[in-house]
């Protein structure tokens, strides 16, 4: 019986989704599915999703980042100058990819070979790294995209809805080949679920936190150069909410915080989507902000509650 | 004591899931409320806490009584990403116009407005919101100011004369976010510094920055020892008044700051303590409506410029320098009685429903004419 | 000593008819035992005999599955050990008991701090007045109460939590192998607090694998055996020879072990070499020894003689203060898990749930988690070819799952342990090393993991098995080495009449 | 009795010498460079004022995070107790003390619903502390319709950021913190917890009851530094989208360096001490000229550098020992 209970339980996110889609749709007559809604949905939920697929193999090996948003920032503020110097789209990618990866490594390689509680590192590390572009934009309070050298195409929404749904499909594709059809998924699993074992199983420990933490890293660097496309103005606070959004929508996506074997890449896409409803939903009903708040913060803790139904230790969680 | 309890079931009954008790309330569109069709209209914000903002929300409450809108909030929204998402969600809403109080995406922002359907009002003062959508129909357009200089650099220049008039000599400058290039800071600032040098004075300290980090305690401790009697500030300066206070400097430093009207500030300028003031009207922001349900209800060419480009409104802000002022404008804006900066009558007479032979130059007269023996003149009619 | 000889009182407390099942292992099977007042009682056994089960139970660490207990003649059921001290029955256990960062007065009075607060103040002089009398009344005068507990070495540390548990005048004190992790003043004046508390006509109940010190501290002793009371024996009746064959008195039910006596000839080529290793923790010095090829090479002694150590130490998972590990045929030296995997080699660790598995991850998770290299095609895994990797062991294992998918957590510990097994016999390791391998499993599963041991024999494979069981490895192994307190202490062949007995000796 | 004698003095030396060492280090850098006015006169002040108000968040968070509890929510529960306590103390026509007063009841308020939901639910208190800080939020948000709280002028209750009477708002809750923490059996059950959960938790001790009253007493500190920070600047407005989370930040280094300093007196004052350390800092970087995001780097820098000694302290114990046996097995080799 047990373990029937465990697969129904893998269900329960999809569910909520659904729930959360049906509510909205009735508590806004319908707008909520409407075709403007459902290509603004996609344009809002790619950048949350996009952090939160790589973030499963952060989160998934029993680590933890507060700093998505500030390097999010960092990599969009430097890719957009890198497009106003050269004018070229490819140059402002690679720098996007290119230094969200450095971050990531520098992320991973201290995971590795610091024995410190990483959290309160990334906390520490994302106020220093917004302090960072600041100090980067000098006295320019955003980087803007029109005084490039070329001018950037201009994008329609609707030709913008269809990048970020193919730049989305492919991170979410290269995300499910490594997490299921690659050693790194399994690692990452086992690595959450136990340290001990993972080393007595001959599990490259260091290897596997650095590989999550460069997965991760490319998804934040994709989310930063699809934004600095769309929106072309990027100031220092750009995503400064990343670190938590992303959190509350794994945690609504069913993926256990601690990490381990129950980590699923679903979790990812599931929970970004159930997030952007959830916000898109509230603010469309015009409701006051205080309500959208605390209406967003008991669905999170009910949610948090359910999914931890399981374990119960003697004594008190640190 | 009543009062908490109430609050605290309030909290309770949300918490409960009860939904909906908090919404706008529900559109009559028989009862001589115009236009018939409700109109929803999407407001871009970044403090919600914010007195202007609060002002703005009370003043629209107002004008409700007599216009059929409906207004949904942004919350605090720091990144054009979150702009974008924002805009996107009222367009799903159903919302007809965007009214940009608020705006990082620039010009993006007014494109994805008209691209999605939608009216945009603001942004007219800033040249790179207003130049490339200007002959775009959706683009209502905005205020602008109505003397020749930009209407911030005007804000400190206000700041800066007031001072000198009042006879200080050795000036703190409050830059705010100068040093982070936010735009408006910096012409405030060359305002103020414009108007001191001009009078003569000079700046004996410069402190950057906001309130609430342990650099900003420290350089107001350090500038409250210089022998300063005067502090300009491109912001507001408020949070001066209680270290002033423990310093005990209270009363040696005349203040001039960009302020929202308010009681407290009558008291402040009778106690000689604040010299002058220079204060965005919330009301100012009143103008987005007619402009919105002009377009809405097919009056929108009237309001534009003769080439086809969007109006923009010549509007006048207080510059305050005596406490009676001061007192006439608060109780305008604290709503008692019926009399408004812009009343209804007011929106009235340039709005193509009511007076269909208005012109955008009716509305820059209107929205002008706002000293107190002005509107004083006006009501009287 | 009060005479034993005048009949006995009322029992102080007394089990009847006690039994405790772990799932399908019997460890308690029907114990009826009596303790009296003015008396120390040892309880002596092999490991998985009983005798901390039992005391757990009385101490009310652990609630029985079946039976009664009385203390005083009143009915008795401790729910937890701070109940049974209130009661009056406290026991030292062997792990950690103290709390570190705190003062050594902290420690003595833990929980119950607010015995010295006068007028809302607890006073910190007070405490460490009455910590400096506890210590005294246990016969230690050199430990300033007010230093941190972390300044004094592990030994002291423990004579700290004996002074805590002192400080409640209790009726009955169990003392649970805690000698061995005491020096030798320390062990003294552990009996010094025994001889008194008998004096008191209270009652101790000592644990202890050295049968010297049993036949000395005593009065009366009980041998357990396989969780069944085999003897009670009054002082004078005390004998090695005898209390030793009714230790290990089982016939060698020889059906499941190996039946086969030929012997290895030693010319046959060594495959590890232990040289002079002194591991990080744990009491293993200056040990070495070679491993042959194909032999089955156990390893035995009591359970804090190092062994577990040496298991850790040959797969690279404890680091060597001085010494190394040589892997022959490579010439390499091992240092880490993932290296000694890459040579060939496996390790089951004892601590099944701990170490070897990953509770929360499903039966195929934890089989490929060590097997990862072996499904690779190129960078990619294979899902058809982890289903037969994984499928092959399910089989030749039979553990009995609803699918591969299944979680482990809701395993029997027999099927648990066929899948660490699986896990290492999927990668077809040259050298396993198995740490305890049947402990805590049925009867059924241990005859299933004998015969794969042998199987793996067969192969040519080399097998080094540390085991608490006696019986196991006379039955399993070519070689057996015996260690105490972290020294070689005997090495013997396999033959025929090789008994228990012999192997006792050298590790008591 | 010398001996007990000798120890004390030297650990108040060491949890003095930290403090000073930074002061002068400051001191000197500073005139070197020709700025005058650090740490003098009104600078003083300023460093004092700092002192206290970071000090006590560093106060309310070490309550939780010592014992391995990550809390969200302190930032929030400062504004909603200044905002609702605030109000409530005006209404009511109390003084500035009752009005501390107040709020320190609506924070122990707050507190104690977070100890409870952590106590009952039995979650991660990161995860719920993040729910909480959201509603915490919204109700300040939601309190005189979101203007927050605002005495300007109110000079009679706003004395909290005059020296010296932050620095008794201050004394009076070290003395109250240091008689809780070393004289009461809660002191010594939070000490035993933090490092020895389980053998406490078998022995007896109470962890539920300890857990909730941290959180009673971080609720408490919190308004405390509300009311400091109420008092400095006369105005507080509330917070949306959980940005009431940066108010952590001031508290890390403090609390490191108060961790490490616990062990010469008493952790409350190691984090004060810590707190004035970070005060000069500021304040000396300022007086250099620093730009404020350079200073951010840098802070979060030192945070980083301290984080690592304080996780990896406990090593060098261990390599000794392991040292020793090393030599006992080389020298029982030639034997």
């Amino acid at each position: 019986m047990k373990n029937r209970w465990e697969t129904i339980k893998n269900y329960f996110p999809l569910l909520g989704l659904l729930i959360l889609v049906v509510f909205f749709s009735i508590a806004t007559g319908g707008a909520l599915l409407s075709p403007i809604s459902l290509q603004s949905l996609l344009n809002q939920v790619i950048a949350t999703a996009l952090v939160a697929l790589g973030s499963v193999f952060v989160f998934g090996s029993g680590n933890f980042d507060m700093s998505l948003g500030a390097c999010l920032s960092l990599s969009a503020v430097l890719g957009g100058m890198a497009d106003i110097a050269t004018g070229s789209l490819i140059v402002a990618f690679l720098v996007c990819i290119g230094l969200s990866l450095l971050l990531g490594l520098l992320k991973g390689l201290f995971a590795s070979f610091v024995d410190v509680p990483l959290f309160i590192v990334t906390i520490v590390l994302g106020s220093l790294l917004s302090a960072f572009t600041l100090f980067i934009l000098g006295d320019a309070s955003a980087v803007h995209l029109k005084d490039a050298l070329q001018p950037l195409p201009s994008f329609s929404f609707s030709q913008m809805s269809v990048i970020n749904l193919v730049v989305l499909l492919s991170y979410f594709s290269l995300c499910l080949v490594l997490f299921l059809f690659m050693p790194i998924g399994r690692q990452v699993k086992i690595l959450g679920g136990n340290a001990v074992t993972a080393r007595q199983s001959g599990i490259p420990i260091k290897k596997v936190k650095v590989g999550a933490f460069l997965i991760g890293a490319l998804g934040i660097g994709l989310a930063a150069f699809v934004i600095l496309v769309r929106v072309r103005n990027i100031g220092a606070s750009t995503a400064s909410s990343m670190g938590t959004d992303v959190m509350i929508a794994l945690v609504l996506g069913g993926m256990p915080l601690s990490g381990g074997p129950r980590s699923r890449i679903s979790a990812g896409l599931v929970g970004a989507t159930s997030i952007t409803v959830l916000n898109a939903g509230l603010t469309m009903m015009g409701l006051n902000i205080a309500v959208i708040q605390i209406f967003r913060a008991v669905v999170f803790l009910v949610v948090v509650y359910v999914a931890s139904m399981t374990y119960r230790t003697r004594l008190l969680p640190r | 004591m009543k009062k908490t309890l109430s609050l605290l079931l309030l909290i309770s009954l949300l918490l409960g899931f009860a939904l909906g008790t908090a919404q706008a309330e529900p559109a009559l569109s028989e009862d001589g409320r115009f236009p018939v069709e409700t109109v929803k209209i999407g407001f871009v914000n970044y403090d919600t806490s914010a007195e202007q903002v609060l002002a703005i929300q009370s003043y629209f409450e107002y004008l409700q009584t007599a216009f059929n809108f409906e207004v949904i909030w942004s919350e605090a929204l720091n990144s054009a990403a979150a702009e974008f998402a924002f805009i996107e969600q009222c367009a799903a809403a159903g919302c007809k116009a965007i009214i940009g109080y608020y705006n990082e995406g620039k010009s993006e922002s007014v494109k994805l407005a008209a691209d999605l359907g939608m009216y945009y009002f603001g942004g007219a003062v800033n040249a790179d919101i207003y130049e490339p959508e200007k002959n775009n129909p959706f683009y209502v357009g905005g205020y602008i100011s109505g003397a020749e200089q930009d209407e911030n650099y005007l804000a400190g220049y206000a700041v800066g004369k007031a001072l000198v008039d009042a006879g200080s000599k050795k000036v703190i400058v409050m830059s705010g976010g100068k040093d982070f290039g936010v735009e408006f800071f910096v012409k405030r600032y060359n305002g103020i510094m414009d108007a001191l040098n001009e009078g003569g004075a000079e700046v004996v300290y410069e402190v950057p920055g906001w309130p609430g980090t342990e650099a900003f305690a420290a350089h107001q401790t350090a500038a409250l020892q210089t022998e300063a009697d005067g502090l300009a500030g491109t912001l507001t300066c408020m949070m001066w008044l209680q270290p002033m206070q423990n310093a005990g400097k209270m009363g040696q430093i005349k203040v001039a700051g960009i302020e929202t009207v308010s009681e407290g500030l009558v008291g402040l300028m009778q106690g000689g303590i604040y010299v002058g003031a220079f204060s965005e009207i919330p009301d100012m922001f009143g103008l987005s409506i007619p402009m919105i349900l002009n377009a809405v209800t097919g009056y929108g060419e009237q309001q534009r410029n003769p080439d086809g480009s969007a109006g923009r409104v010549k509007v006048l802000n207080w510059v305050i320098t005596n406490p009676e002022d001061m007192a006439y404008f608060a109780k305008l804006l604290s709503g008692e009685g019926d009399e408004r900066v812009f009343s209804i009558e007011d929106l009235k007479t340039v709005m193509g429903a009511y007076n269909p032979d208005f012109t955008l130059d009716d509305m820059s007269t209107l929205y002008s004419a706002v000293t107190a023996d002005e509107i004083r003149a006006r009501h009287a009619q | 000593m009060a005479d034993t000889r005048k009949a006995p009182a009322e029992p102080l407390v007394s089990v009847l008819d006690l039994d405790k099942h772990f799932g399908p292992t019997i460890a308690l099977d029907g114990v009826t035992l009596s303790f009296y007042p003015g008396k120390i009682t040892g309880l002596i056994g092999e490991n998985g005999s009983g005798k901390s089960t039992l005391t757990s139970i009385i101490a009310g660490m652990q609630q029985p599955t079946a039976g009664s207990m009385a203390f005083k003649g009143q009915p008795y059921k401790p729910a937890t050990m701070i109940e049974a001290g209130r009661q009056g029955i406290g026991m030292i256990v062997q792990e950690q008991g103290y709390v570190p960062g705190i003062t050594i007065a902290q420690n003595i009075f833990l929980g119950e701090e607010g015995l010295f607060r006068k007028m809302g103040v607890i006073s910190k002089k007070a405490m460490v007045r009455a910590a400096k009398e506890a210590l005294l009344s246990i016969g230690i005068d050199d430990i300033d109460p007010a230093l941190y507990i972390d300044q004094l070495n592990l030994q002291d540390r423990k004579l700290i939590e004996i002074a805590r548990i002192m400080r409640m005048d209790l009726d009955v004190l169990i003392v649970d192998e805690t000698t061995t992790a005491l020096s030798q003043k320390g062990r003294t004046l552990l009996y010094g607090i025994m001889d008194s508390l008998r004096g008191k006509g209270k009652a101790v109940i000592f644990i202890s694998h050295d049968l010297d010190e049993l036949m000395q501290v005593c009065d009366a002793m009980a041998v357990l055996r396989d969780g069944r009371l085999i003897a009670e024996l009054d002082k004078a009746d005390f004998s090695e020879d005898t209390i030793k064959r009714l230790m290990v008195g089982r016939e060698l039910s020889g059906h499941y072990y190996r039946d086969d006596y030929e012997t290895q000839e030693n010319t046959t080529p060594t495959v590890l070499e232990v040289h002079q290793a002194t591991s990080a923790t744990g009491l293993l010095m200056n040990f070495s020894m070679d491993v042959k090829k194909g032999e089955i090479l156990g390893i035995g002694g009591l359970s804090h003689c190092g062994m577990h150590e040496l298991g850790k130490v040959l797969f690279g998972e404890e680091p060597l203060l001085t010494g190394s590990v040589t892997h022959t045929a490579s010439g390499q030296s091992i240092v880490s898990a993932r290296q000694a995997m890459d040579l060939g080699l496996g390790y089951v660790s004892k601590d099944r749930d701990q170490e070897a598995l990953v509770l929360s991850a499903s039966i195929q998770d934890n089989i490929m988690s060590a097997g990862l290299d072996r499904v690779k095609a190129g960078p990619f895994i294979l899902p058809g070819k982890v289903q037969a990797y994984v499928n092959k062991q399910i089989n030749n294992l039979s553990i009995k799952c609803a699918s591969p998918k299944q979680n482990v957590q809701y395993l029997s510990g027999g099927n648990k342990q066929k899948v660490v097994f699986g896990k290492w016999v999927g990668r077809d390791c040259d050298i396993l090393v198995l740490d305890c391998p049947t402990r805590g499993v049925d009867i059924g599963v241990k005859a299933a993991m004998y015969q794969l041991i042998e199987d793996i024999k067969n192969q040519g494979k080399t097998i080094v098995m540390i085991s608490e069981e006696l019986p196991e490895l006379i039955g399993m192994c070519d070689r057996i080495l015996i260690l105490k307190d972290g020294r070689l202490n005997g090495e013997f062949e396999r033959s025929r009449d090789l008994d228990e007995l012999k192997l006792i000796e050298r590790m008591i | 009795m010398q001996a007990r004698l000798r120890r004390v003095i030297r650990n108040t030396l060491i949890t003095l010498a930290a403090p000073v060492i930074v002061y002068l280090l400051f001191f000197g850098l500073t005139r070197l460079m020709g700025k005058q006015g650090f740490g003098i006169g009104p600078d003083l002040r300023v460093i004092i004022q700092n002192t206290v108000y970071s000090g006590f968040i560093a106060l309310a968070v070490s309550y939780n995070l010592t014992s391995g509890r990550f809390d969200f929510s302190v930032g929030s529960v400062l504004i909603l107790s200044v905002i609702l306590g605030g109000t409530l103390a005006t209404q009511a026509g109390f003084g500035p003390v009752g009005m501390v007063l107040t709020m320190a009841v609506v924070g122990m308020a707050c507190g104690l619903v977070s100890g409870l939901l952590y106590v009952l639910v039995k979650l991660p208190p990161m995860i719920t502390s993040l729910g909480l800080a959201m509603v915490f939020e919204s109700l300040g948000f939601m309190l005189n319709s979101s203007k927050g709280i605002r005495l300007i002028g109110r000079f009679d209750l706003l004395i909290f950021a005059q020296f010296p009477n932050n620095l008794y708002l201050l004394g009076v809750a070290l003395v109250i913190l240091i008689y809780l923490l070393n004289f009461t059996q809660f002191g010594y059950n939070t000490n035993s917890l933090r490092t020895g959960q389980k053998n406490a938790v078998d022995v007896g001790v109470n962890e539920k009851k300890n857990a909730v009253i941290c959180y009673v007493i971080a609720g408490a500190l919190m308004a405390c530094a509300g009311a400091v920070y109420l008092s400095q600047y006369g105005y507080l407005a509330p917070q949306t989208g959980l940005a009431s989370i940066s108010f952590i930040m001031g508290a890390f280094l403090p609390m490191f360096i108060g961790g490490s300093l616990a062990k010469y007196s008493d952790r409350n004052i190691g984090v004060i001490a810590g707190a004035f350390i970070q005060a000069c800092i500021s304040s000396g970087l300022v007086k250099l000229g620093v730009s404020s995001s350079v200073k951010t780097i840098i802070d979060g820098a030192i945070v980083l550098l301290f984080l690592v000694y304080v996780s990896n302290s406990h090593k060098l114990i261990l390599k000794k020992l392991q040292a020793q046996k090393k030599a006992l097995a080389l020298s029982d080799a030639q034997a």
